[in-house]
């Protein structure tokens, strides 16, 4: 009885298996580390880190749910960050505009790989295969082979600068702000139109959650240095995708590619534009992560995202995607990514040989998972 | 009467689903050679029960016992229950595409020659001859599965099912995409296993045919159990109140409509087959529909209806060529996102897989192909979307816990109901229903038809493919029949008999004018 | 801290441990340090400069005293360095040289060096004839350096025509198969006609030399290599290869530690130069790595204790 | 009219398609080396380079057809190689008993990682993924990351070997005389249960074109040398493997759960053990694979196997098979293998720069695929 209703609780907050699984890895290392891992300091660390795969990971959850896969991303993100880096050091481009180019450029990588899916007909295993080895060809050509070094200054704020605590304060509270109104805004439209609610004390619990989360992390970020901006640019991406995923038309179809591409082609959708399109996002989530990669580093490198491919779409399956398509959430992918970067941080920082790095890294990839897949109903 | 001629029993069944009850303490029992009817509304529980009876639900699952020929049976497995003499025919097709018929028929109990070995031809010799049992005579048991349509699949779900040796053999809606003269053969074959001892648990909602083969008829209703009576003390208008619970007047409710003029024509449509181009499904087509207008498409299994009404919708997978017009204007179709936004709607054959996303929520199905009614600038008017959603549920009747359970949990016919409400939220000006009350209830069933008459008095032109003789007859104004992919009669419904339109289908000469 | 001095944090981070010439400098590293009372935590980037970045972030969080670098790409590290001298912690370059960055001090074998001596000990066994170039990673910044110095010995040969080269590839991963495959076309598409090859590791020289068996030229064809792997010299006390580059790793890592742990203390070490690193003059230990052949192995692996002369020889 | 024909051709005989393009960039590279890729030295090469990419392949399609797959075949191979040096050269075991070791210790670890899918549900792409990391690990910690050498003679052999060309002669007549004979059974017991026979010309020419095949393919290989023992191996991998997808009930079910789970579960297969058989049979081709690589290196590298895995899931899509499982040919794969085989081979006879092959060998990948799409009907 007891043990039916905490799966049920499972079951309808998916979500929670894995938060669990996060903290279980995270008073290990604490534990292990004696102490250093859940710091001020090493948490900015961690979410700065997980950034860059976070971002890919936003882009490959949709690619995931609409039923494909990408596996040119790493490639496509060291191409980028290097067009970046070739453009502002060598053609003495202004940073702005570059990033503006290079945006554009990574979008037009993206629809093109798609083209090459939707229209072609070719499977996108092997449109990403074929893009992996040839992005890094021509990342390689055009760099030389050599590292882009320095770019400039402002370039590198993007990767490595603070939003001030006050100003991380503010969008802090303007965040909870939003979110309160939404939820006042929701209940008084369903009540007018008449449509079942939760009790309103459900719905003041998970404000008041979200309020709680939102402020324990504004504050521990602020005791060293604010919000860093790759973790601000994540969670606005996280913003506008869980957006675009919930609440729009072409989220919508993407779940419904996805789920049954047939069935949705004769609902009237056209199915190949939305896969287009998650093509599409995909490159621009590639130009993100490469632009960020390069100020982070501060440099273009001919090695830059090398197996990148394979951290977004593990963080994506952790993060409960399905390899059928038609499942997955913008927020799990990124939990996905937290617990990628949560265990290379957490092994770094124990010091333990790099075979065992290896060892365990994979033994608790496959663990979370577990714990994940333990949650569900029995068969779905 | 219990005694030793009692093949099993079941006591108590009950089982959930997270939380929901579909079974609650069902008992049922049958002796050997007997057929035993299993009836009630969609979602009534009849799958649910069959498949706790055959294993697909393990022991354990479920709450209750079987004892079988005396024994308790708890079967882990379906392999368990197989061995046991145990078969059932599912309500879904279960064939994999890829196999070959015969693979598919001996699926899981190959014949082999030592080693493993698979015995093709020992296969292929059995597989041709048990269809031929089933009145299939042009199969390739060599071809892959997938080269065939739903009726043929259906016909290969039986006979890979008469292939294994049961003692009680299980039919779930076996002749929902069957035409008439195959539930012939079927049922034939029924009464025949019958007669060699064997049990069947008969499902349909065809009830004629539960009155034709059935012993002892049981109604289950929500999960629990209603009745058992045997078949003589009933007749089908009881069976219906016990089923929906009130007395059903009329299963046509015809609705005076008016016919108007000419607004949708298809001239010339012709289909090649994808695999083998030379060869047309269908040939040459042409019809005219007015407003108003119900036409029924009669024909055998594997005539081509299908193909006709997905290629006019854009959607055929092979090379097809059609000129519409609609409202006297030429229509360029190149998908079925072409015909929707021209004003056609199409409620598909095969609901699994052309039909429901079954991942997707119920009410995220329903508005799939509208949801730019509640959008603006691409955002969903979510509450908006609601509303619409929660009056299909209702107006349809579609039984469902919650609009947000994923539509694959739902029993068959329920998710018709929210296929054909995606559809009618389109307000389409053309209406192509293939089989549309394939696997729903003859409650649900009678509101369909009540609904067809409804859009057609609204004017709404409605093209109505069905293997159903008394479906087409009962509802449609102008019947056309085809065959071999041809056109082979057009007729007004007026005095039209079954033998009519069957001559028509089988006979190359009956030609009308 | 105060207690800096006493017991002094070194983080050493490592570009990749997967291959054993690094797991050797670790050893010797921390064996030294902890001798002269230091602590260290040591790191490795399996290749990848962006992990080595998040590692150096790491070793920063967790307050060390002095960080030890052997920088995957040396050109990446301007940010993480500029963030431990805004912590006060002191950085020193290992093995190469970390470029555009505020390093305090730099101890090496000149890579550029090895390059030299790869492609001066395959001249100096076959002075004239078809050389083919099997590089290494083509992503990794070092196998760039290696080349650079080989084609600086090469490049009079060239021009006085002496040598020739026929072919020039790098191998992705430093990949011993791959290595394998590709010297197997290169002896196809020469048709044999090679007569030396400069590879740039002993890893990819074991794959190439597999390739030359099997045309029953190994030991007719001389072979480079570099990092005296066991293997590697075995191969050269076999014949099979020309030369390996001996670098006597414990001097490196020994001085480096020594280095760090004064760096900590604030002592002031002895330097032998200076290298401008794009940025500034760094004070520099460079040590001279030493060109490997047959009839030196006694001399300097087995005398240092690298190997044992039963590894190498067998244990007959 | 006469295009239709061909594409009806095509579609019959997939493998048209394939062979084409093979042939294509033969020819191109031919011409582009000036006459030094087709020659027998070099076709003996080729397909000695292809045996090993060739052989994870084979266990590939398998998985593949079930709707799996296994990122984990580069690590466990190289994992399998290094276990091998290790057993002969540090533990003094003699070849062949460390071979079948090896060969147990393949089976296992296959199932170990197929326990993970089929009983405790974990995503293969999860469980392959944890198991790359893990694996690579554990074979860093045993061999302490050194190249373990030189390996025993009889093992190089292996690898380097060839068969005679008297045997291989022998062994061709052999194989001819097999299908012969199988197709005159054929023809026999067709006639005795009257089941409808192919015209006996068209037996005839299926013969005459295996047979004209074979004595091409022999003869080339004598003439340098004899056939190289890795492509023996592969060649009966390719004939056991063959003969178990068409041939056995364990094949047939394999396409079956890859094609329909639900349905091959409720016809009483047992799916999970179909499954379970497959993980093992990869684990045996990544013993094979692994051995022969150590055997051709003559050492056992800790970097051996790197990215493996995805040149032979590449081998795998390049041979026709579906993403969505279902649908694959062990002779497609190989075909797969022997175009993947045939870029790197003739690039680097080439001497072209390493950016340009990357770019080249990504495009044609692409290509090669798409004309195989081309080839099929429009939707499938
Ligand atoms: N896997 C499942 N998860 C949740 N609910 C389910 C599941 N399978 C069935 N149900 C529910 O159980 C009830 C009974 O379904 P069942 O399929 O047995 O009905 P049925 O009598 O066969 O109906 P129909 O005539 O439409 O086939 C339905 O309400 C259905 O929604
Ligand atoms: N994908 C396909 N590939 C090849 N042949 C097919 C395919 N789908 C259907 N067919 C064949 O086309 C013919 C017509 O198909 P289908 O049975 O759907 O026609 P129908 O007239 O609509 O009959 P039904 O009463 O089953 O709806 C059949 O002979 C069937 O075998
Ligand atoms: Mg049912
Ligand atoms: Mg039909």
């Amino acid at each position: 009885m007891q043990a039916q209703s905490i799966q049920q609780l499972f079951a309808r907050y998916k979500i929670l298996a894995l938060l669990l699984a996060v903290a279980a890895i995270w008073v290990f290392f604490h534990v292990a580390t004696g102490g250093d891992f859940v710091t001020a300091r090493n948490v900015s660390n961690l979410f700065r880190q997980m950034a860059i795969t976070g971002m890919l990971a936003c882009g490959m959850v949709f690619v995931i749910i609409a039923g494909e896969i990408d596996l040119s991303v790493g490639s496509l993100l060291g191409l980028l960050g290097g067009v970046v880096a070739v453009l502002t050091v060598n053609q003495g481009w202004s940073t702005p505009v570059a990033i503006v180019a290079v945006l554009g450029l990574g979008v037009l990588i993206g629809l093109f790989n798609g083209f090459w899916v939707t229209r072609l007909r070719v499977p996108s295993f092997i449109v990403g295969l074929g893009g992996m080895l040839a992005f890094r060809g021509v990342l390689l050509g055009t760099t030389h082979s050599a590292t882009i070094a320095p770019v400039p200054a402002d370039l590198v704020y993007l990767g490595q600068g603070y939003v001030s605590p006050l100003w991380s304060t503010v969008l802090g509270v303007a965040i909870f702000a939003v979110v309160v109104a939404l939820a006042v805004l929701r209940r008084r439209r369903r009540a007018q139109l008449q449509i079942r609610q939760l009790p309103w004390w459900a719905d003041l619990l998970k404000v008041v959650a979200i309020g709680a989360a939102l402020g324990v992390f504004v504050a521990t970020l602020n005791s060293y240095g604010g919000i860093p901006l790759p973790v601000l640019i994540l969670v606005a991406l996280l913003a506008v995708f869980s957006y675009l995923a919930s609440q729009t038309v072409l989220g919508r179809h993407i779940y419904a590619v996805g789920g049954n591409l047939e069935a949705t082609r004769l609902s009237g959708v056209n199915v190949a534009r939305v896969k287009l399109v998650v093509f599409g996002i995909m490159g621009l989530m590639c130009a993100f992560a490469g632009i960020v990669n390069t100020a982070r580093l501060a440099a273009g490198s001919p090695s830059a995202g090398t197996n990148g491919e394979l951290d977004a779409i593990a963080a994506c399956f952790i993060g409960g995607a399905s390899m059928r398509g038609g499942a997955g959430t913008v927020h799990g992918a990124l939990i996905g990514a937290l617990v990628m970067a949560s265990l290379d941080n957490g092994m770094s920082m124990m010091d333990v040989d790099t075979y065992w790095q290896y060892i365990v890294k994979g033994a608790i990839l496959v663990l979370a998972v577990w714990v994940d897949v333990l949650s569900r109903p029995q068969r779905d | 009467m219990a005694g030793e001629s009692c093949l099993f029993e079941m006591r108590g069944i009950a089982k959930s689903f997270g939380g929901v009850k579909a079974l609650d303490g069902i008992d049922l029992r049958l002796r050997a050679g007997e057929c035993l009817g299993l009836c009630g509304e969609n979602g009534a529980g009849k799958s649910t029960l069959m498949k706790v009876l055959s294993g697909v639900y393990p022991h354990g699952s479920w709450d209750g016992e079987i004892l079988w020929q005396g024994q308790p049976l708890r079967a882990r497995s379906v392999r368990d229950s197989e061995r046991a003499g145990i078969v059932i025919i599912h309500q879904e097709l279960m064939l994999v595409p890829q196999l070959s018929v015969a693979e598919n028929i001996f699926l899981g109990h190959e014949i082999t020659r030592p080693g493993g070995r698979m015995d093709y031809d020992a296969m292929y010799a059995k597989a041709d001859a048990l269809l031929q049992e089933l009145g299939l005579h042009d199969v390739n048991v060599a071809l892959p599965a997938m080269h065939y349509g739903g009726g043929h699949q259906q016909l290969f779900e039986i006979a890979k099912a008469l292939a294994k040796q049961a003692k009680l053999l299980i039919l779930d809606e076996p002749t929902s995409s069957l035409t008439s003269s195959e539930t012939e053969v079927l049922l034939g074959i029924v009464e025949d296993l019958k007669r060699r001892g064997v049990a069947c648990i008969y499902i349909s909602h065809k009830l004629d045919e539960v009155e034709r083969v059935c012993d002892t008829v049981c109604v289950i209703r929500d999960g629990r159990h209603i009745a058992t009576q045997p078949m003589h003390e009933l007749d089908v208008d009881t069976l219906i109140t016990l089923m929906v619970g009130r007395k059903l007047e009329n299963l046509y409710p015809r609705i005076e409509h008016a016919i108007g003029e000419v607004i949708f024509e298809a001239r010339h449509a012709t289909c090649l087959d994808p695999v083998n181009p030379q060869r047309k499904r269908v040939d040459d087509v042409s019809f005219q529909l007015r407003r108003g207008e119900i036409l029924g498409i009669a024909g055998l299994v594997g005539a081509g209806r299908t193909e006709l009404v997905s290629a006019i919708f854009g959607a055929y997978t092979g090379k097809s060529s059609v000129e519409l017009f609609l409202e006297g204007r030429p229509l360029k179709i190149r998908s079925p996102a072409d015909a929707i936004r021209a004003g056609l709607g199409m409620v598909p054959e095969d609901r699994k897989r052309h039909g429901i996303v079954p991942l997707l929520g119920v009410g995220d199905n329903i508005t799939l192909a509208t949801l730019d009614h509640y959008a603006h600038a691409g955002h969903i008017d979510r509450q908006r979307e609601l509303v619409a959603i929660e009056a299909q549920i209702a107006e349809r009747r579609v039984k469902t816990a919650s609009p947000a359970l994923p539509i694959a949990r739902l029993s068959g016919g329920n998710q018709q109901k929210a296929v054909l409400a995606k559809m009618l939220l389109a307000r389409p000006k053309v209406l192509i229903l293939d089989e549309p009350t394939r696997g729903v209830d003859v409650g649900a069933k009678a509101e369909i038809y009540r609904l067809i008459f409804e859009l057609a008095a609204q004017g709404v032109a409605i093209v109505l493919v069905s293997s159903e003789m008394p479906e087409v007859l009962g509802m449609a104004d102008r019947v056309l029949v085809m065959g071999e992919g041809r056109l082979r009669g057009d007729f007004p419904n007026q005095g039209l008999t079954q033998e009519q339109v069957l001559a028509a289908a089988i006979d190359t000469s009956a030609r009308a004018a | 801290s105060g207690k800096a001095s006493d017991q002094p944090k070194i983080g050493f981070s490592i570009d990749d441990m997967r291959l054993e010439r690094w797991t050797r400098d670790r050893d010797y590293f921390v064996a030294a340090a902890e001798k002269l009372g230091a602590k260290v935590y040591v790191q490795s980037a399996d290749g990848n400069e962006q992990r080595q970045v998040q590692q150096l972030e790491n070793l920063i969080s967790r307050g060390v005293n002095v960080l030890v670098i052997v920088p995957f790409n040396s050109k990446v590290l301007d940010n993480v360095i500029a963030e431990a001298k805004r912590n006060g912690i002191k950085v020193i370059s290992y093995d190469r040289l970390i470029l555009g960055a505020d390093v305090d001090a730099y101890i090496s074998f000149d890579n550029e060096k090895v390059g030299e001596l790869q492609a001066q000990g395959v001249l100096d066994a076959v002075p004239k004839g078809n050389y083919f170039l099997l590089g290494g990673s083509p992503t990794d910044n070092n196998a760039k350096i290696l080349r650079e110095g080989q084609l600086k010995v090469l490049q009079p040969a060239i021009d006085r025509g002496d040598v020739k080269i026929v072919g020039q590839q790098w191998t992705p991963e430093w990949d011993a198969s791959k290595a394998l495959r590709i010297v197997e076309d290169a002896l196809t598409a020469n048709h044999n006609d090679i007569q030396g090859i400069v590879a740039s590791n002993d890893a990819t020289a074991g794959g190439a030399i597999q390739a030359l068996a099997a045309q029953q030229l190994a030991g007719k064809v001389a072979v480079s290599g570099q990092d005296a792997d066991l293997a590697g010299v075995r191969r050269v006390v076999d014949g099979t290869q020309a030369m390996t580059v001996y670098k006597p790793l414990k001097t490196i890592a020994t001085t480096a530690a020594e280095l760090a742990v004064k760096l900590a203390k604030g002592e002031a070490p002895t330097y032998t130069g200076k290298m401008n690193n794009g940025k500034k003059d760094v004070d520099s230990v460079l040590l001279q790595p030493t060109l490997l052949t047959k009839d030196k192995v006694d001399d300097t692996v087995i005398k240092d204790g690298f190997y044992t002369r039963e590894q190498i020889y067998g244990a007959k």
